[in-house]
């Protein structure tokens, strides 16, 4: 199994602020590593820190075994990483079939593709002309996911994916992402407070406080969930 | 409590730096005037013909670097102003004559006329949710008019040829110089002063952070007209100067490329340095007098290369780049003391809600963000508001503090309806708001700010630095035992994270406020000073009454010290009640991380 | 009537063209290019020149369209790049380069006006009278270049590009869309149009260094009024364009030559979002 | 510390000031010429210095003006009223000039007169204009709208029977100024003005007006633009639009009417000095720039020959008064004449002078016919308040 994704003693932050402090995190390619913490823990300046967003202040980046410090975050895209932010991830104003033509690189056709992530959500291809703006809350969410998949990624980064979403459609994305780890063996950087959801999709889990590590493990691992709690209700 | 001063042990107090830095002012000042007396010996009087004018623009340098360098005003428009000043006298005495009343009418007419012309163009540009853009714009658009009228004005303004050899003073070019150089050293030092004052801090807090001067109570839309105003009136008065001295009046005075050309001169000489713009003015306006006539069209590339590479790479112009090469160390800190005051009066009223909404709504377009909200919220009650992320919880705090944001419904702070108002007269009603990542001054000290946060309640000077930062019991608190209190005289920018969190909080409680709207106010803090704001706020309620409505994601900081919890979802609210009730809700587990354990935990 | 409708039109359509330039690179940049008349100069020396070697007056087009882009990608890298994070700053020295770029043309070709010849002379009938045939046709060219901006917009890889970073920048560099470079070939473009609109409008015009400022003052206040939209360009151009022809004409020239600064300036004080929907 | 650097800058500023400029060597006579090199006036400032120095060649060749040599001190005025005041300062109170002999623009001249009456120096102002500008020092020797317009208001009523007219202008002061004086004169010769348009300087769309003129029908366009630009654009649209109407330029010169191409044929223009004039002294005149200045050579016009006869003029008044003295020049000036390319100039009525007009067409080739010549025009009330 190799290595996605590997952040080392990763120190980072805005402006003269340090959010993270020592982080030091591995995704092997086919996994799924759950990064648990409440809000204001750094979670999302983890993902904007590797995305290149900001800069790293001290430690190591490596995806696919090769350092990305200082690469501007559209490298990363020729890379097959897919990003989810978690704020504004859609172009409100752009068509569903924009949305996901710009989740695809320059020279891909759309039409193929947009079959196969149709298979999954079948919305899409009904609401292809239709602006993003104006899909439901959950339907958006699936855009996000579906603009993900359609570059066959080797590592999605994904951020709180499933906020404010009804429990029906938390199940269907956390079957995707399953499914998308298992058939495609991709890697899968998973930012959640939604415990329960993120130990059912993945492998190992961490927990992240005032921007370190607190707690990591194995999520299938019987007691993980107290174990975790624990360190969130810090 | 009363010992607190005690506890800042500043190096030097403001006020000491003030009487330091006067008595500079004062040297430096009867230098210039010895110059500007000895001047017409030692000149040849062309040189002395050239810096009449020289001086006159250093002057209007100083206004333009005041209201750019200092506010973040961008403006044109002074060229317009100077030409209103000069044809105010122009054209009162060739269209009467040149006596005592006529000139003495010009003198206060022409500063009129420019001052309204000013405060048309700040109603335009200071409006609401105008860009910062927008005022160069208008001030560009005057200059285009002022000129356009002088054409159109035929024989009266003398079009495009100007009008010339009317009568006017009789006084000799030494006595211009002079009067030209006593009016630069009087604005300049003034403009010192003023910038280095109490209020010539808002001045700059207004640049950084005029969102927070706004929820701080202060009208800032006022305060930029009255300095536009202000500038404009000193402009005016040095176009009438140049008009009496050259006897020369033309549409050229008054156009965009003078108004351009003199923001060149202060963005060359330093903008926010005072001195710089108006040496800068001086001495590129005299030294292109004598270079000009042999270079035409070089001297204006080079002027333009010049200023290109300025902005480009020394964006804090060419003036503080020379100073850096002869200053050694930095100038110490100034610090304050902290002052407390005595407890305010501690009952609200009572008799009305602290907070009342009525179905509030706020759309972006097809997208509802808060549907039919409807609570109210009493003196005494410390409300907590969860939710998930983007529920509207922070929209919901906007559409309480600021009466243009609301889509439908109404909302009342102290029994005072908000209707549309601007959120500088929101606070007025006895409202704090602080924001959910900190909002701060950071170019301001910490003493700065903090008394930039109690300017409602205490004039802040034109020309003094205050000693004291008086503080209300429960800000002072924050500060002392955040450890903001040995800091006051660092700048705002150097604190961490927690500290400017504690910082505006200390802020919004310095402005005595009676309710409170909190953005998740212990983001950032370690749990000792998170549960040190537990306190105050507890206490804040407990003991004054006021009314808190708090947005915090730390539901056991929440349970600790709510009295009851409003839970917000996708817009609406789906549950309002006591602590007990809500953290039992399974219904509110549900919404609010798909699992009930995470928030019993 | 007629003639006041077709001088609606076609002034509005002259003023799309010249604004279009700036409006992409306000719309992408969030900057306003005050070199923009300065570009607009370049373009009419560029038709100037074509005409002094004698080349199809028609040539006059291309040759400023690449002298504007070459020259808008040189002042992109020197000028413009550094200052993206400093919006006003930029406005300063767009405004410096547009005073070099003046003085340059001046030390080139001297302070005095030259005359370009026109590609097409005279005048057509038209509604029983008679009207300028070039400025029906930059009723054309304003109709064909709107078009293919909106055609490149709405249907290429690279408008939906610029859309997606004028929409989102952040979120366009994490889905690989190298921003920079957007930046770059948008200022490029913007500028290359500039100097198109100056070798477009110099037949009806002359040429000298100072032809572009009284353009770019209306084309900057018409862009205010716009936001981002090529759409709403064209219906500021039209009304505000319009009602310049109108006081022109029932009024004063003098007072129609303020018209469009005057009144743009209100609306945005009424309405800041201007003819862009709010 | 921070106090130090602006002090040192005031200090430096003070020496720098100090450098005092040498003054007039007793043995030249110094003539100062402030003109537009940069702005708006640059186009034709190149061809006013060239007649200045022809002038000063060939006086200082016969002996100079009462042996002392003439030296030509050119400063430039930036075309505008500050630049002006700059020039007429350091030419009177730098160099010490005996007098000021160019041409300028309304403005510049208007912001001079003061900083001339405070040096009380001799100012003889070689550039048409819009007439009434008076000071005991100022002289003027080129045309104002007195007797220029009359010539093509006459000729258009008189020979083509031109009853209506519309009259275009840039709104400044010689467009306006020209405009209020035809307009007067035309309904004093019982003709009807049917509209008055002015556009801003700098504006160069002229549909509007042009769309007003289409429906007036009037029976002629006299036309007073600002120099350069606004004399293409209208005349540019004018065609383009395809009207066709018997038109009468106020505004351009010979130079600019040429330079517009086929466009310009057919426009009407008078001027007071044409390179086609057929006499001794412009034949000489031409050829002693051609040798001066050869390929360098800018062509003569009507603003910038006058400056070769205002030192002309100069030359005489200083010889009538046996002295250089200021107040002696300023007195004779009125009194004395030359003879040059434009006949014979003096300077004698209300300090402007009598001059002979010619009316020309401008061919297709871009030449200037002449069509008639108005001999002697009297300049009319310009001052009335001065003596001679």
């Amino acid at each position: 199994m190799s290595e996605a994704l590997a952040v080392e003693t990763l120190t980072s932050g805005y402006g003269e602020a340090m959010v993270l402090r020592d982080v030091t995190l591995r995704v092997m390619a086919g996994e799924v590593l759950t990064v648990l913490g409440k809000n204001g823990m750094g979670k999302t300046t983890l993902l904007k820190t590797i995305m290149g967003f900001l800069p790293v202040r001290r430690g190591q980046i490596s995806i696919f075994s090769q350092s990305t410090v200082g690469q501007p975050p559209h490298h990363l895209a020729g890379r097959a990483v897919a990003y989810s932010p978690q704020d504004q991830a859609i172009f409100q104003e752009l068509t569903v079939e924009e949305n996901l033509q710009l989740g695809l690189p320059r020279v891909t056709r759309l039409a193929p593709e947009l079959k196969r992530v149709a298979a999954i959500f079948p919305f899409l291809a009904e609401r292809r002309r239709q602006l993003a703006g104006t899909l439901s809350g959950g339907e958006q969410k699936m855009l996000i996911m579906a603009r993900a998949l359609i570059a066959r990624p080797k590592l999605m980064l994904v951020d709180e994916i499933t906020e404010g979403l009804q429990p029906s459609i938390i199940l269907r994305l956390a079957n995707v992402l399953r499914q998308e780890k298992s058939a495609n063996g991709t890697a899968i950087l998973l930012i959640e407070q939604n415990v329960s959801f993120a130990l059912s999709v993945a492998d190992r889990y961490a927990v992240l406080s005032r921007g370190e590590v607190v707690d990591q493990g194995d999520a299938h691992q019987p007691g993980a969930d107290t174990s975790i709690a624990e360190h969130l209700s810090v | 409590m009363p010992d607190s001063a005690a506890l800042a042990c500043p190096v030097r107090l403001p006020s000491q730096r003030g009487r330091t830095e006067r008595r500079l002012i004062l040297v430096f000042s009867v230098i210039a005037l010895a110059l500007a007396a000895a001047g017409p010996l030692l000149l040849d009087t062309y040189s002395i013909s050239i810096l009449i004018r020289s001086f006159l623009y250093g002057a209007i340098a100083v206004t333009v670097d005041i209201l750019w360098g200092f506010t973040g005003i961008l403006s044109f428009g002074q060229a317009a102003f100077f030409g209103i000043g000069a044809y105010a006298l122009g054209l009162s005495v060739t269209q009467y004559d040149f006596t005592a009343p006529i000139v003495t009418a010009a003198l206060i007419g022409g500063p009129l006329v420019a001052a309204a012309a000013a405060g048309l163009v700040a109603w335009l540009g200071f409006g609401p949710k105008v860009t910062p853009l927008y005022i160069s714009v208008i001030t560009l658009v005057l200059s285009v008019i002022f000129v356009q009228m002088i054409y159109s004005g035929g024989d009266f303004t003398g079009s495009s040829s100007g009008l010339s050899n009317f009568d006017t003073f009789d006084i000799s070019m030494e006595g211009w110089f002079r009067v030209a150089g006593v009016f630069l050293v009087a604005v300049t030092a003034a403009g010192w002063i003023f910038v280095r004052s109490d209020f010539g801090r808002l001045l700059v807090a207004i640049r950084e952070n005029e969102q927070r001067c706004r929820y701080c109570g202060i009208n800032t839309a006022r305060v930029k007209t009255l300095l536009l105003i202000g500038s404009a009136i000193i402009t005016a008065l040095a176009g009438f100067a140049y008009a009496g001295y050259n006897d020369v009046i033309a549409p050229d005075l008054g156009n965009f490329q003078f108004g351009t050309q003199l923001v060149i001169w202060v963005a060359l000489g330093g903008r926010g340095t005072l001195i710089g713009p108006a040496v800068a003015a001086v001495l590129i306006d005299f030294i292109s007098a004598w270079l000009s006539g042999s270079l035409p069209f070089i001297w204006q590339l080079i002027i333009g290369l010049v200023f290109i590479v300025v902005i480009v790479l020394l964006p804090q112009g060419l003036g503080p780049a020379v100073a850096n090469l002869f200053r050694r160390g930095r100038t110490r800190p100034v610090a304050a003391r902290l002052a407390p005051l005595p407890d305010a009066d501690a009952a609200g009223s009572g008799a009305l809600p602290a907070i009342q909404v009525e179905s509030v709504s706020r759309n972006y377009g097809s997208l509802h963000v808060l549907q039919d909200v409807t609570f109210t919220a009493g003196a005494g009650e410390l409300v907590s508001l969860v939710g998930p992320n983007g529920a509207g919880k922070t929209t919901l705090i906007r559409c309480l503090s600021d009466g243009q944001e609301r889509s439908s419904g109404r909302v009342a702070i102290e029994g005072n309806p908000i209707g549309r108002l601007a959120p500088e007269a929101c606070v007025r009603f006895g409202l704090g708001r602080k924001f959910q990542t900190p909002n701060v001054f950071d170019a301001l000290t910490v003493a700065e700010s903090l008394r930039i946060a109690r300017s409602r309640q205490e004039r802040l000077s034109f020309v003094r630095t205050a000693d004291e930062v008086r503080l209300p019991a429960a800000a002072m608190r924050v500060v002392q035992a955040t450890g903001l209190s040995s800091q006051l005289g660092t700048t705002v920018k150097h604190l961490s994270h927690g500290a400017k969190q504690a910082l505006e909080l200390a802020m919004v409680l310095a402005m005595e406020p009676r309710v409170l709207l909190l953005d998740e106010p212990t983001a950032g803090l370690t749990k000792s000073e998170r549960s040190l704001i537990g306190e105050v706020l507890v206490e804040l309620v407990r003991a004054h009454g006021l009314c808190i409505l708090l947005i915090e994601h730390d539901l056991e900081f929440v349970r600790e010290i709510s009295s009851r919890i409003i839970v917000l979802h996708q817009g609406s609210i789906v549950m309002d009640g006591t602590v007990e009730e809500v953290t039992n809700s399974e219904l509110v587990h549900t919404i609010y991380a798909g699992e009930p354990h995470a928030v019993a935990a | 009537m007629a003639i006041l409708l077709l001088d609606i039109i076609t002034t509005a359509s002259i003023l799309f063209v010249v604004a279009a330039g700036l409006l992409i690179v306000f719309g992408v940049l969030k900057i306003i290019n005050f070199a923009h008349g300065g570009f607009l100069t370049i373009g009419g020396y560029a038709a100037l020149v074509t005409t002094q070697l004698h080349w199809n007056p028609w040539m006059a087009l291309p040759v400023a369209l690449l002298a504007g882009l070459v020259l808008g990608a040189f002042v992109e890298r020197l000028v413009v790049r550094p200052l993206y994070a400093r919006p006003l700053d930029a406005i300063l020295a767009t405004w410096g380069l547009s005073i070099v770029m003046v003085q340059m043309i001046t030390i080139a070709f001297g302070r005095g006006t030259n005359f370009v010849e026109s590609p097409v002379q005279g005048a057509i009938p038209i509604a029983g009278d008679t009207y300028s045939l070039y400025r029906l046709i930059m009723l054309g060219v304003a109709i064909i270049l709107g078009a293919i901006m909106i055609g490149i917009l709405q249907g290429t890889r690279l408008g939906l590009t610029a859309r997606a970073v004028i929409m989102n920048e952040n979120l366009s560099r994490s889905l690989g869309i190298n921003s920079g470079l957007v930046r770059f070939a948008t200022f490029s473009i913007g500028s290359g149009l500039a100097a198109l609109a100056g070798a477009l409008i110099t037949p009806l015009l002359s040429v000298d260094p100072l032809m572009g400022v009284p353009w770019l003052l209306n084309a900057f206040m018409l862009v205010m009024v716009s936001g981002t939209s090529l759409i709403s360009l064209g219906a500021a151009c039209l009304v505000l364009g319009g009602a310049q022809v109108a006081i022109s004409t029932y009024s004063s020239p003098v007072l129609g030559a303020l018209s469009i600064m005057v009144l743009a300036a209100v609306l945005l004080r009424i309405r800041p979002a201007g003819f862009a929907r709010a | 510390m921070k106090h130090l650097i602006p002090t040192a800058l005031a200090a430096a500023i003070a020496c720098f000031c100090a450098t005092v400029p040498a003054h007039a060597a007793d043995d030249t006579v110094k003539i100062g010429i402030p003109v537009g090199l940069s702005g708006a006036n640059s186009v034709v400032a190149p061809s006013v210095v060239q007649a200045a120095k022809l002038a000063a060649q060939e006086i200082n060749d016969k002996g100079g003006i009462m042996g002392r040599k003439i030296e030509l001190v050119v400063a430039d005025d930036g075309s505008g009223a500050d630049g002006a005041v700059k020039a007429f300062n350091s030419l009177i109170f730098q160099d010490h000039v005996n007098t000021i002999i160019t041409m300028e623009t309304s403005a510049a001249r208007n912001a001079g007169l003061p900083v001339v009456a405070r040096g009380k120096t001799p100012f003889i102002y070689t550039s048409y204009y819009e007439g009434r500008s008076c000071s005991p020092y100022l002289y003027v020797d080129a045309w104002v709208p007195d007797q220029q317009v009359a010539s093509i208001v006459d000729y258009f009523m008189k020979e083509k029977g031109a009853k209506t007219f519309f009259l275009a202008g840039s709104d400044y002061a010689f467009g306006r100024g020209m405009l209020e004086f035809t307009r007067k004169y035309i309904a004093a010769h019982g003709g009807k003005v049917v509209e008055e348009e002015y556009l801003p300087m700098d504006a160069s769309d002229w549909t509007a007006v042009l769309s007003k003129l289409r429906a007036d029908h009037p029976d002629a366009l006299i036309s007073s633009t600002a120099g350069g630009a606004p004399n293409v654009t209208l005349t540019k649209q004018l065609r383009a639009a395809g009207i066709n109407v018997l038109f009468g330029n106020l505004g351009v010169d010979e130079g600019t009417a040429k330079a517009i191409g086929p466009d310009a044929a057919g426009v009407y223009i008078s001027q007071s000095y044409l390179t086609s004039i057929d006499d001794a002294q412009n034949q000489a005149f031409k050829a002693g720039l051609q040798k001066m200045f050869g390929a360098d050579m800018k062509t003569p016009n009507d603003l910038s020959e006058p400056e070769y006869d205002g030192i002309y003029l100069y030359k005489a008044a200083v010889e009538k008064a046996g002295s250089f003295n200021e107040a002696k020049v300023v007195s004779e000036l009125g009194k004395v004449s030359f003879t040059g390319p434009r006949g014979t100039i003096t300077m004698d009525k209300q300090h402007h002078a009598p001059l002979t007009m010619y009316l020309g067409q401008v061919q297709p080739d871009g030449s200037v016919k002449v069509i008639q010549t108005f001999k002697n025009i009297d300049p009319g009330q310009q001052c009335p308040k001065l003596k001679s």
